[in-house]
């Protein structure tokens, strides 16, 4: 449609849309251009009728109306009204982008200057690509090794900023297989602009084809066991008996009593703070100062490795936890929720 | 009464004025009259213009090409010496400064601000400042955007991240006591009479200015002083590292840098106000409000600054209340373009060139201020943040509203400031060469952002680049088009021909007095009876509501 | 708005030397040198603000951390620093009483008093700054105190960078004090201030409570948060 | 200016009723801290503090003279402050309240109860 019109073809004037909540988001946002095209009219109607209209002439002198509160009132509250639309409109739509579903399939995303480091529960390692199956509800959750980045893909219309020091998060549903653009929107130094990728979207048989390449160090659990003995951590940590630390079996999303009396849940937070900093919180009756810092000796990279590893060992049928007089170990699921009340 | 009232030229030895009273360079740089110093301030924010503005230039030359013409690291120290330059030494003080400096003393019918010392103080800093930021300039530039966001400018960037951040603090102490000059003198130094009703539309957009800056200011100096020690000592509260939290630095900068955008907006408001009634020859509809609502954009705009951190991993159920807070701030906003646009109902309109470019002001700010609409609505900022989009939206206000603005109000009172005309013929061509290039520069570029092109990116994909280029072209037609007023205006305060004391035939104590101005403004103080904006005409039958 | 509107002088009034060219009345001057300065206080509490502000967080965030610093903190001499800080503020109150009376000698002995507690302040705070070093609590690679429990040791480092932060700011603003003060002195030397003249000596005290009211939120804020437990 | 009807010179007998008073807020304060009182040392110290900061104010700096608009200011700036100080704050206490993990989400207990 546009070939006629010469170098307007090169334009892409609709964004790929490859969500069904991008198809959302795009309804409301030509929705606030319809709106805002109708007031910009209105406003550059009035302007230019008035002026025209109201213009000098002879002999007629302006009239000096002061105002009028009706009118004050009217052009106050309607306009308000018409954004109350937009803002609950926005923020529905943004308190569902923010709560991913519970069968969202987990991938992590590890943001360095200046590059998008790629880990699949599997095993699988990609730099600046990611890869998706359609139809299935994806959450990342992303680490910074250095400065802030932002993770973004405007195909989903998703982004989120992530933020060294904790792991940020973002979920998409992709519906549309195809070829969309990854870009870093939050400055971050000198190669700020090459820190972009490709996220394709595979359908079922596609996406199965690439995974079953598999990582060459078999599933992140496993790279996580390796690290887990490379790093002596399996001499303290024991598998199944009490060693100089804490047993790891089963501990993965569990509640763990502190030795100052706190209770806190095993969560990927209280994880990735127990490996890097681990005399944060000691579990009661351990001691501090037995393991020693990993900040600035793992990689972010490293840390979720490690997680995933002590996830592994979380089995349905797991082991009482180390906090003794807690009650029997919950579901995971009533862990959690229990964790979120807990916070709260 | 619009037609120009210019001196017969037998008149050979001017009148004594601000101007020519004293004469020597000593007599500029202690000088204590607001309107010398106004008029320093005229020449030292033009000349950062400038070299804001080439570095916007060169930023834009650089993105006709998808892959860049200059080195990432280059295009990274130019976009933010553009907004650092821009932002702290060209938009908080533009109006404020230099129009405001010389008129709000004479509209209220006072002889000088109410600490004429602190006024040059103010003047001293900001020249402090900006040699700061041009040493930066000098010796390879800032490359953390003009956010100065940690950890990025605290431990990672190679730059001159201390002496701008110095520059700044600095200017913004400039800053600060301007606010409290103005906020003083329009509480203690009103003539008799003139009731806070009585006063010009003007005035109040200062007065709501002054409190923005009297208590946003020092809250982003001591953030830029807490980066500043922790890029020193290696350590500190925005270090991950310990414990430190990264946001917590956008938290308080943002606290004063979004109030900052209406310290950039307010006073041009305040301009377009005066420029619409006199070539209306009304009083602005619904003074009132337009007054309230200067005050009310005060006040809520400290309450909103979340809106930039929707997506940084602020607390969602903060990000509601900021995105609702958002669209109050946004009534108050609209309800002045209403007023302006009523404002010449039943009036007599001219089209001298100050209105054609508050004619400007009102189209570029209602585009400017719906798109912020887009930005507040969180989920399509998420969209949207970060992206082109947010550029051309801020242009929009910040070039489209305050730039236009301030050349609406150089136009209204050039006459007044220097004594003489500029040539109206040029000035009409530029108000629309700027209009044209304006648009032509940044309406392209909310496309990209929708099709979400990221800002500050030094390279970017090939199926942007018809967009970008026709960015470029319009920013070209735009540099040459502020170019002209540069030199017509400065032509003028030399050649041009001298006008009476009301050329416009405007209300106001401004007009009343010679042009240009004696030093104390008024021989004796006037008392005023009666309220502003009296252009006359039958009241009673024609009052509406 | 109860506030002033310049009145034309009444023109018998004999030229005080102390109205600038650009105000009608001496009170005109005097409330808006007043207002400025209270402007200006203002200003004042919300630099401070953007500390206090970034200690409420991370208090929050890390309230053991925080607790534990407190058996760093000389909790004796924090207070006896406290009473001098109190002292200077009578003093200078009283300084500002003797000006409006007219009263010089009584001017330049309180403006003394308040220049020897204020400077006896600083003194023991540079002292308290030293201590801190030797002890190895400055933030960064050689935070390193001993008898500190393991897990404080990172976020206790917050702490210490806000301690010094805020009471670096707060010994910066002294010290431009004591020079204010000095000027005063001098001033009040020079028999400059009478009950006709004495706003640089009221807008100074202000300034000097002003820096005396932050350290008393930064006394119970920086010295006594887990003090029941050390 | 002088013997100007508005200048308000204080007693010196309050000045130093005042200055006894603070001292004695300060040893109170620094007692009170010494006893464990869990999350309500904070306030009571700050209660004092605000206590005292008022003293000062009111009668030191003579906020109790003068006109209504310099109260106004007075109370304008602790108005922004606590916008400043509240908001910021708010983010920081309701981020757990999403699946946001946050190291410090569970750090909310006093850690020192050995």
């Amino acid at each position: 449609m546009w070939a006629s019109y010469g170098f307007l073809a090169d334009i892409p004037f609709i964004a790929p849309i490859a969500s069904k909540e991008a198809g959302d988001i795009d309804l409301l946002w030509w929705f606030l251009c319809a709106v805002s095209l109708v007031m910009t009219v209105l406003i550059f109607i009035g302007v230019i009728g008035f002026a025209f209209r109201y213009r000098k002439k002879e002999g007629v002198a302006p009239v000096p109306v002061h105002g009028s509160n009706v009118l004050e009132i009217t052009w106050s509250i309607i306009p308000f009204l018409v954004m109350l639309v937009m803002f609950w409109w926005g923020t529905d739509l943004f308190f569902a982008a923010e709560t991913p579903p519970k069968d969202a399939m987990e991938i992590f995303v590890v943001g360095k200057q200046w590059m998008w480091k790629v880990q699949y529960p599997d095993g699988n390692r990609e730099i600046n690509a990611l890869h998706v199956p359609i139809g299935k509800a994806v959450k990342l959750t992303m680490a910074s090794e250095d400065v802030i980045h932002s993770f973004s893909m405007p195909a989903f219309r998703v982004r989120h900023d992530v933020v060294p020091g904790h792991y940020d998060s973002l979920w998409f549903r992709a519906t549309q297989t195809g070829h969309y653009r990854i870009y870093c929107t939050e400055y971050c130094g000198a190669r700020h602009s090459q820190m972009v990728g490709w996220v394709d979207v595979l359908d079922e048989t596609e996406y199965g084809k690439w995974a079953s390449g598999g990582g060459s160090g078999g599933t992140l659990a496993e790279q996580g066991q390796q690290l887990f003995t490379q790093n002596g951590c399996s001499t303290c940590h024991l598998l199944n008996e009490q060693g100089r630390c804490p047993i790891l079996k089963g501990l993965y999303n569990k509640p763990v009593q502190l030795n100052d009396g706190r209770t806190v849940i095993a969560d990927d937070a209280y994880l990735r703070e127990s490996i890097l900093q681990p005399n944060a919180k000691i579990v009661n009756g351990f001691e501090a100062n037995v393991m020693p810092n990993f900040q600035g000796q793992l990689s972010e990279e490293n840390v979720i490795q490690l997680i995933a590893y002590i996830k592994s060992l979380a089995t349905p049928a797991a082991a009482p936890t180390q906090s003794a007089g807690q009650p029997a170990a919950a579901p995971v699921g009533a862990a959690r929720k229990a964790g979120a009340a807990g916070k709260q | 009464m619009a037609t120009l009232q210019t001196t017969p030229p037998e008149v050979k030895s001017e009148p004594v004025n601000y101007l020519n009273v004293e004469h020597g360079w000593k007599s500029w740089l202690f000088t204590t009259d607001h309107k010398r110093i106004a008029m320093l301030y005229v020449f030292s924010i033009t000349l950062m213009f400038l070299i804001g503005g080439s570095f916007a230039m060169l930023i834009r030359l650089h993105l006709t090409k998808p892959e860049g013409l200059f080195a990432p690291e280059t295009y990274n120290r130019l976009f933010t010496m553009h907004g650092v330059v821009m932002v702290f030494f060209f938009l908080v003080p533009s109006i404020p400064a230099t129009i405001g400096n010389f008129l709000l003393p004479i509209m209220i019918g006072a002889k000088d601000l109410a600490f004429p010392r602190v006024n040059l103080l103010s003047w001293y800093l900001y020249i402090f400042g900006a040699v700061f930021a041009i040493y930066v300039v000098a010796r390879g530039g800032v490359d953390t955007g003009w956010t100065f966001y940690a950890p990025y400018s605290t431990t990672y960037s190679n730059s001159y991240v201390l002496s701008a951040a110095l520059g700044v603090f600095v200017a913004g102490f400039s800053s600060i006591l301007t606010g409290l000059n103005f906020i003083v003198t329009v509480h203690k130094m009103r003539a008799p009479g003139m009731s806070w009703m009585r006063m010009p539309l003007f005035i109040w957009a200062h007065y709501a200015t002054g409190l923005i800056q009297i208590l946003g200011t020092p809250v982003v100096a001591i953030a830029l002083v807490l980066v500043g020690v922790e890029r020193v000592m290696h350590v500190g509260i925005f270090d991950p590292r310990i414990g430190g939290d990264p946001i917590l630095f956008q938290h308080i900068f943002w606290f004063y840098s979004h109030p900052a955008v209406y310290i950039m907006i307010l006073p041009g408001m305040g301009v377009i106000s005066e420029v619409i009634a006199c070539f209306s020859r009304k009083r602005p509809f619904g003074y009132e409000f337009i007054a309230a609502s200067s005050m009310g954009i005060a006040i809520l705009g400290f309450l909103v600054w979340g809106h930039h951190m929707f997506v940084t991993g602020q607390s969602v159920y903060t990000g509601i209340v900021f995105s609702f807070l958002s669209f109050f701030v946004a009534v108050p906003s609209a309800v002045k373009v209403f007023n302006w646009t009523a404002t010449m109902y039943k009036g007599s309109v001219t089209f001298e060139s100050p209105m054609l470019y508050a004619f400007a002001f009102i189209g570029l700010f209602t585009i400017g201020g719906l798109t912020g609409l887009f930005l507040s609505t969180m989920a399509t900022d998420v969209a949207l943040h970060g992206t082109y989009f947010v550029v051309a939206h801020f242009h929009f206000v910040m070039v489209g509203g305050m730039v236009v603005a301030f050349l609406a109000g150089l136009h209204f009172w050039w006459p007044k400031m220097t004594g003489r005309m500029y040539s109206e013929a040029w000035s009409k061509f530029a108000a629309l060469l700027i209009f044209v290039g304006f648009n032509l520069t940044f309406l392209p570029q909310f496309v990209l952002g929708y099709l979400g092109m990221p800002r500050r990116y030094a390279a970017y994909p090939p199926e942007f680049q018809v967009l970008n280029v026709l960015s470029t072209a319009g920013a070209s037609i735009l540099g040459v088009s502020l170019i002209i007023p540069v030199v017509y205006l400065t032509w003028a305060w030399k050649y041009g021909p001298k006008v009476g004391n009301n050329p416009w035939g405007a209300k106001g104590l401004e007009w009343e007095i010679q042009s240009p101005p004696t030093t104390f403004n008024f021989d004796e103080t006037p008392t005023v009876t009666e309220e502003a904006y009296n252009y006359g005409g039958a009241l009673e039958e024609h009052q509406v509501g | 708005m109860a506030d002033t509107i310049a009145h034309p002088p009444p023109h018998e009034e004999e030229a005080d030397l102390h109205v600038r060219h650009h105000f009608a009345t001496a009170e005109q001057q005097m409330d808006a040198s007043t207002l400025g300065m209270w402007t200006f206080l203002i200003t004042e509490v919300l630099f401070f603000g953007g500390m206090f502000a970034a200690y409420a967080v991370y208090r929050q965030m890390y309230p053991g951390a925080f607790a534990s610093t407190s058996q760093f903190m000389n909790v004796k001499i924090g207070a006896a620093n406290t009473a001098v800080l109190i002292c200077s503020s009578l003093t200078m109150a009283m300084a500002v009483r003797a000006a409006q009376l007219s009263k010089r000698g009584d001017l330049i002995k309180y403006l003394i008093g308040t220049l020897i507690f204020g400077s006896a302040f600083l003194v023991v705070k540079a002292f308290e700054y030293h201590e801190k070093y030797v002890e190895h609590l400055i933030p960064g690679p050689y935070f390193n105190p001993e008898h500190l429990a393991p897990q404080f040791l990172h976020n206790a480092q917050i702490l210490f960078f806000l301690y010094f932060c805020l009471t670096g700011m707060h010994a910066v603003h002294m010290i431009v004090g004591v020079g204010l003060l000095t000027y005063l002195l001098i001033q009040a030397y020079r028999n400059v201030f009478s009950a006709n003249f004495f706003a640089p000596v009221e807008m100074i005290g202000l300034y000097w409570h002003f820096v005396d009211i932050v350290w008393i939120f930064l006394f119970p804020l920086l010295y006594l948060i887990g003090r029941w437990h050390w | 200016m002088s013997a100007n009807s508005h200048v308000h010179i204080p007693k010196v007998g309050t000045l130093v009723a005042v200055w006894a008073a603070l001292i004695v807020f300060t040893f109170i304060t620094a007692e009170v801290a010494t006893i464990n009182l869990g999350e309500w040392n904070i306030v009571v110290a700050m209660l004092i503090a605000c206590t005292k900061a008022t003293l000062v104010a009111w009668i030191f700096m003579g906020v109790r003279f003068t006109s209504q608009l310099t109260k106004l200011f007075c109370v304008a700036g602790l108005v922004f402050l606590s916008i400043l100080l509240l908001i910021t704050f708010s983010d920081y206490s309701s981020r757990s309240w999403t699946h946001h993990a946050q190291p410090w989400a569970t750090n909310k207990a006093l850690g020192t109860s050995k």
